[in-house]
């Protein structure tokens, strides 16, 4: 059973992920991460990580791909042109990309063929999740939560569209200099 | 037949070549961000197996995982700003034509 | 319970609740135009059948047989993904709604809902936050402008909304302690319902839901005056249908959630003989849902539509930060009665 | 706690006068630089005053005065303080004394020169540095006073930087003086690893317990000679004097203040300080005597046909700095130092009269040119001058009852008697007290007096070097051949009379030895001690006579040359042209040190070290590696191509190579 659900969305991820890198267009692309994102989630299940599982549904999936296909459609990206561009991407990226699965996939994880003894339900509830995130790991969580604040901000400022050049009547005191340097400011 | 450590490893680290992959060959801004991301699943992946084989069901790889959701959320968000700043600028997603930085 | 019965059992489970689903659909959708003719004077459909019961048995086959169209400039694929995505979600969230407490017959103990998780909130808000993909990309696959700007608004209206929604659970979750759909309506026995402590977090609940299903007075995706119909402008006939049966599907998720959260379930006066005992709960169960389903209908016969920049703005400056408030005061109350 | 003196406050006063004039005397009215210039110096004498006055009822002998440690190094550790003893107390109220008149007459003198403030700067620092040398209480705080007065003295001869030979004066005075540091840094050194330390109070009394030494091997022996290196530096001795006469390319003050009364003795003075050490050198105070004793003579001959009177003078201090070595070579430390008081007095007043003289003929030092400009004599248009200079040089050339007349004449006798003295040497200071006298008398003959008959040595120099700065014209002031001499403002001549008057009277202070036996507590420790010095020779009568036959002498021939009969100093000359031209052209030795020294440094810098060392080999390396570089880097250029993939292929590549190590060499 185990491995019968590991085969098929260990294989559904793999899947997701190489169709990810063949398809042209980004919704697509897109799309395949998100079939990437719910095999990981079941896998997270078998792996007794509930509360990853559906974190990764909920927040992966639901909202922060979300946020790329809506990117996606707001710029429409279609298939960009080809564009034969970076030498180095090209010589070097295959053997590049094909060494790093060689050697983090058989010398790396190789070494790992061991099944412990006790495997089974979980052994934690939500309840110890919260008990470790606001005790154990409490000033990551807090310095993650600024970061994410910092983050949210910077996105705003920066996908801000452009405000246009002050008008005159809504201006309390329309000095050229200052409205020169506003829309300066603006521009940059 | 069980599922071993090395199974959920594997596949993880074929999740991150291939999302390095991705990052070098694909040619459009928003497709890169989206290899990256596949990495960061991959990665993901392995901290929850991690966890679950080697520290019996340790709650610290989940927790790992959970801070890396956050960070890639926050990644994401700024990310794809600049990705929409960039676009209204260069009126391009091509990663190659992004050579402001050339010579 | 060997795989083998357990699959079984499953199937046999998930075609009940599937079939129990449509046929609800089907009829939630003929209550729904025969309450809103009443409420404006009119009669509502009574052709086929007694009364028009046989109404949504005609559209059904009406749907199936209407032309199915593909418009040449769309993306196939994902045209006809939208739709399957829409409803397959809308009814996936359904699987871990309990509809009463678990039976015993014969020593065998069945629950009533597909599966109970541990976490079985998180997995509906997870499953609900999934259903964006199908408007988005049913509007993105349609290459149409209309379809378009209806699933760009239905899909940030859906983001914002959610947010308040997940927002709101965390009081009644906080004070149930558990994220058990199961547990939570247990910890409301005894007539505590959530309700009475968490009616800010009900409101906000109940606005972010309508919200959520894309429902009057926030159905400005699918707003027929200025988008023609929004998202599914370019479908028709089985895929129109399907979207149909997910907005639908959905209702009936946030309804059920709320009488789970809120209103104690399947909770209420238990009385009289075995098989009473057994059915009253569901029977009460069911009345709730019922209520808010007819709340919906009602509130769509009555409210107009928000205008768009209203409905974000109220989203993100109102039920944000009033659910947050929300939060707060209820984690200091459970911190300081503990 | 005994009484405070404060002593940190006399260098500091000077300080202060330093820092406000350089700081803000550019904005200051050429009167507010000068008061300020005058005002701290002034404070910083009636300090020393009030330090001398507290002297005897000071409870301990030395004074000692600490402010903290100053340097702290491991086992270096050198204290920051200031002793007072009667050796220091003397040099203080010089310095500070002599100083101060020096400052009021500059303000005389400077008032028409651009750069006011400057000078008075310059001159408060030279005073600050002057003062923290003589009241150190350790070598290496003397050391950074030795060392401040040489930049001051720098800085002031070439106080008319634009003009050329004014600057260069100052370059060779500073390199010349370096040499000398050299070996006084080496000697510190030597005290460091033999001493470990050093304040006076800890060096001398591990030397006192050291054994005498008569070769030339002993540490005190090397100590002392490269002490004495120093020393001959810093106060003009051979063979190192050849910065002095180029230093009159200063302003006259400073040639009085700097080069006659006050900096040049400072060798005088740490060789006296240093009295303990030479003291158990045999060889070294043997090399003192020697070398002070020729030094005397030397310099005494090349003064005797200088044309400038300032050069003139300048030779006449180097040889008189001879004498005070002579002294201390001698052991007789108090009298070269009783000789360096006196000295200041009418070195001091002789130069300022010059400036006089120099002013009054508008910046004419040629003193056989003065002679023909001011008809009639000078003496008759600036007799304050005239009778000024004459006492000063009574007192130089040991006129009896005059100051000089005590300390060479003590000094002479020290030479003849002390214990590590010697007749030949006496005779040599006999005979260069003799020619002082000449020569003195000639600047006073010549410069003051109206010529009679034929003028007298009028012979042009064979050799340049004596015109190589012919008249080293001072202050940039154009030179009006005046038909109007005329005497000097009383800013400049109430000075000169304070001086005359200390030339004068200065010798009676030693009435009775009473200047030896106060001094005495400073150098007796050194003779109680194990000393290398013989017997003393009983002093005979006729020791007294001969300064005084020597004296009078000098000055009749003098007389005899260019008064009564002027055309025999032609005469003379043309007799014995070659020793003429040899004297006058001052031996040579700057042609010499030019030959020998300078000139193959200069070829082996120039074409060893510029051309091949530096140009070929240091240069092309360092170009080689920037053209390396170069060439590499436009190699590398071509790898930043701006392409975002092509950077992400080199970390992939990189992550790569780090997992292959990791793998096969990390792990295993």
């Amino acid at each position: 059973m185990q491995l019968a659900l590991f085969i098929l969305f260990g294989g559904l991820a793999l899947a997701g992920a190489i169709n990810l890198l063949v398809q042209k267009a980004p919704i697509h692309s897109a799309l395949s991460l998100v079939l990437v994102m719910g095999s990981l989630a079941v896998l997270f299940l078998l792996l007794g990580a509930e509360f990853i599982a559906f974190i990764q549904i909920l927040v992966y999936a639901g909202a922060i791909m979300v946020l790329f296909v809506f990117v996606i459609m707001l710029l429409n990206a279609q298939p960009s042109e080809p564009s034969r561009a970076s030498r180095a991407a090209r010589w070097l990226g295959p053997p590049v990309a094909g060494l790093l699965a060689i050697l983090l996939a058989v010398r790396v994880a190789g070494r790992y063929h061991r099944v412990p003894a006790n495997l089974g339900q979980p052994m934690f509830q939500i309840g110890d999740i919260g008990q470790a995130l606001f005790h154990q790991y409490l000033l990551p969580f807090e310095v993650t939560s600024v970061l994410f604040l910092v983050g949210v901000a910077g996105a705003v400022m920066l996908a801000a569209r452009p405000e246009e050049a002050p008008q005159p009547a809504r201006q309390e005191c329309p000095e050229p200099a200052d409205s020169m340097t506003r829309e300066k400011g603006a521009g940059a | 037949m069980v599922v071993s450590l090395a199974d959920y490893l594997v596949l993880s680290a074929l999740l991150f070549a291939l999302g390095v992959a991705g990052f070098l060959f694909k040619k459009d801004l928003i497709t890169v961000f989206i290899s990256i991301e596949l990495m960061l699943n991959g990665v993901n992946l392995t901290f929850v197996a991690f966890s679950h084989y080697l520290r019996q069901n340790a709650i610290d790889g989940n927790l790992f995982v959970f801070f890396v959701m956050v960070v890639a959320a926050a990644e994401a968000a700024v990310g794809l700003a600049i990705i929409i700043a960039v676009v209204r600028n260069r009126n391009t997603l091509n990663i190659d034509k992004m050579d402001l930085m050339k010579n | 319970m060997t795989i083998g019965t357990f699959v079984v059992v499953a199937i046999v489970k998930a075609l009940i609740a599937l079939f129990i689903l449509t046929t609800l659909i089907a009829y939630i959708q003929l209550a729904e135009r025969k309450i809103v003719a009443r409420m404006q004077s009119r009669v509502g459909p009574t052709r086929v059948g007694p009364f028009g019961l046989l109404q949504p048995l005609a559209d059904a086959v009406k749907f199936i047989l209407k032309e199915d169209i593909t418009p040449t400039a769309s993306e196939k694929g994902l045209y006809l993904l939208a739709p399957i995505l829409s409803v397959t979600l809308a009814l996936l969230a359904i699987a871990v709604i309990p509809v009463g407490p678990p039976l015993q017959i014969h020593g065998w103990t069945i629950p009533l809902q597909l599966t109970d998780l541990n976490i079985g909130l998180l997995y509906v808000l997870g499953v609900t936050s999934l259903g964006v993909y199908g408007i988005v990309l049913a509007g993105w696959s349609s290459n149409s402008k209309y379809s378009l700007l209806g699933s760009l608004r239905a899909g940030s209206q859906m983001v914002s909304y959610e947010l308040s929604l997940g927002l709101a659970l965390i009081g009644p979750i906080l004070l149930a302690g558990t994220l058990s759909l199961h547990g939570i309506v247990e910890a409301q026995a005894g007539g505590h319902w959530f309700l009475w402590t968490q009616w800010l977090a009900f409101f906000i609940y109940l606005t972010a839901g309508f919200a959520e299903t894309n429902r009057i007075p926030f159905d400005l995706p699918e707003a027929e005056g200025e988008l023609g119909a929004g998202y599914h402008t370019e479908y028709s006939a089985m895929k129109f249908a399907m979207f149909f049966l997910a907005e639908y599907a959905n209702m009936i998720t946030v309804s059920a959630v709320a009488t789970i959260v809120f209103l104690g379930g399947w909770s209420g006066p238990v009385f009289g003989p075995a098989p009473l005992r057994i059915l009253l709960p569901i029977f009460w169960f069911a009345l709730k849902v019922a209520a808010f389903l007819f709340l919906f209908i009602w509130v769509r016969g009555t409210l107009p539509r928000f205008r768009y920049d209203q409905l974000m703005a109220f989203g993100w400056k109102v039920l944000v930060p009033l659910a947050l408030a929300n939060v707060l005061v209820t984690s200091f109350a459970v911190a300081v009665l503990h | 706690m005994p009484i405070n003196l404060h002593l940190w406050l006399i260098p500091t006063l000077c300080f202060l006068g330093f820092a406000l004039n350089i700081l803000f005397g550019r904005l200051w009215s050429k009167a507010a630089a000068g008061t300020v210039g005058i005002l701290f110096p002034a404070a910083a004498f009636l300090w020393g005053l009030r330090a001398a006055l507290a002297w005897s009822s000071l409870p301990v002998h030395p004074y000692l005065e600490s402010h903290g440690a100053w340097i702290l190094a491991g086992p270096l550790r050198i204290p920051f303080g200031f002793q007072l003893d009667p050796l220091s107390l003397v040099m203080l109220l010089v310095v500070s004394g002599v100083g101060l008149v020096i400052h009021v007459y500059s303000l005389g003198y400077m008032s028409e020169e651009g750069g006011f403030y400057r000078y008075f700067a310059l001159l408060n620092m030279f005073l600050f540095f002057m003062l923290t040398l003589v009241l150190a209480n350790n070598y290496l705080l003397m050391f950074v006073g030795w060392e401040g007065v040489g930049f001051a003295s720098y800085m002031l001869i070439g106080f008319f930087f634009r003009r050329d030979s004014a600057s260069r004066a100052g370059m060779k005075a500073f390199v010349v003086n370096r040499i000398g540091d050299f070996g006084f840094l080496i000697g510190l050194f030597y005290i460091f690893q033999l001493f470990g330390g050093f304040e006076y109070t800890r060096v001398f009394p591990q030397v006192m317990r050291m054994p005498a030494e008569t070769g030339w091997h002993g540490p005190l022996t090397l100590i002392a000679l490269l002490l004495f290196a120093g020393a001959t530096g810093k106060s003009a001795q051979l063979p190192l004097y050849v910065w002095l006469p180029d230093a009159m390319e200063g302003p006259t003050p400073v040639s009085a203040l700097i080069h006659a009364a006050t900096m040049v003795t400072a060798g005088v003075y740490m060789v006296a300080r240093s009295a303990a050490i030479f003291d158990r050198s045999a060889v070294a105070l043997e090399v003192v005597l020697a070398v002070g004793a020729l030094t005397a003579i030397f310099a005494a001959s090349i003064g005797m046909l200088q044309r400038d009177i300032k050069r003139v003078l300048a030779y006449s201090t180097v040889s008189q700095l001879g004498y005070m070595f002579m002294a201390c070579g001698a052991a007789a430390y108090g009298a070269g130092i009783f000789h360096l008081m006196t000295h200041a007095f009418f070195k001091g007043l002789l130069f300022l009269a010059a400036g006089s003289v120099i002013h009054a003929m508008h910046g004419e030092q040629d003193m056989f040119r003065i002679r023909t400009l001011a008809t009639g004599g000078l003496k008759r248009y600036a007799p304050i001058t005239f009778w000024t200079f004459l006492i000063a040089t009574c007192a130089i050339t040991g006129i009896p009852g005059f100051s000089g007349y005590f300390s060479k004449d003590l000094i002479l006798e020290k030479v003849f008697t002390g214990a590590a003295g010697s007749r030949f040497w006496w005779a040599v200071g006999a005979v260069a007290a003799a020619m002082t006298a000449f020569y003195m008398f000639r600047a006073v003959f010549v410069t003051f007096f109206p010529a009679r008959g034929g003028e007298a040595e009028h012979a042009p120099a064979p050799g340049l070097a004596g015109h190589a700065h012919p008249s080293g014209q001072e202050p940039a002031t154009v030179v009006a051949h005046p038909a109007h001499p005329h005497e000097s403002p009383k800013v400049m001549t109430i000075p000169l009379i304070i001086l005359a008057v200390l030339a004068a009277v200065g010798g009676f202070l030693n009435l009775g030895d009473r200047f030896m036996r106060f001094l005495a507590p400073v150098f007796q420790p050194a003779a109680a001690g194990t000393v290398a010095l013989g017997p003393e020779t009983p002093a005979a009568g006729w020791l007294k006579i001969v300064p005084i036959v020597a004296a009078i002498g000098g000055l009749c021939f003098a007389w005899w040359f260019y008064q009564w009969k002027p055309e025999l100093a032609r005469r003379s000359a043309q007799a014995l042209p070659r020793l003429y031209a040899l004297v006058f052209n001052k031996y040579w030795v700057d042609e010499l040190y030019q030959r020998a020294i300078i000139a193959p440094l200069t070829w082996i810098s120039r074409r060893l070290l510029w051309r091949d060392v530096d140009q070929t080999l240091i240069d092309g390396s360092v170009n080689g590696v920037g053209r390396l570089a170069q060439a590499a880097g436009d190699r590398i250029r071509r790898q930043q191509s701006g392409y975002i993939r092509s950077y992400a292929s080199w970390v992939g590549a990189g992550a790569v190579v780090v997992l292959l190590y990791v793998l096969w060499l990390g792990a295993r």
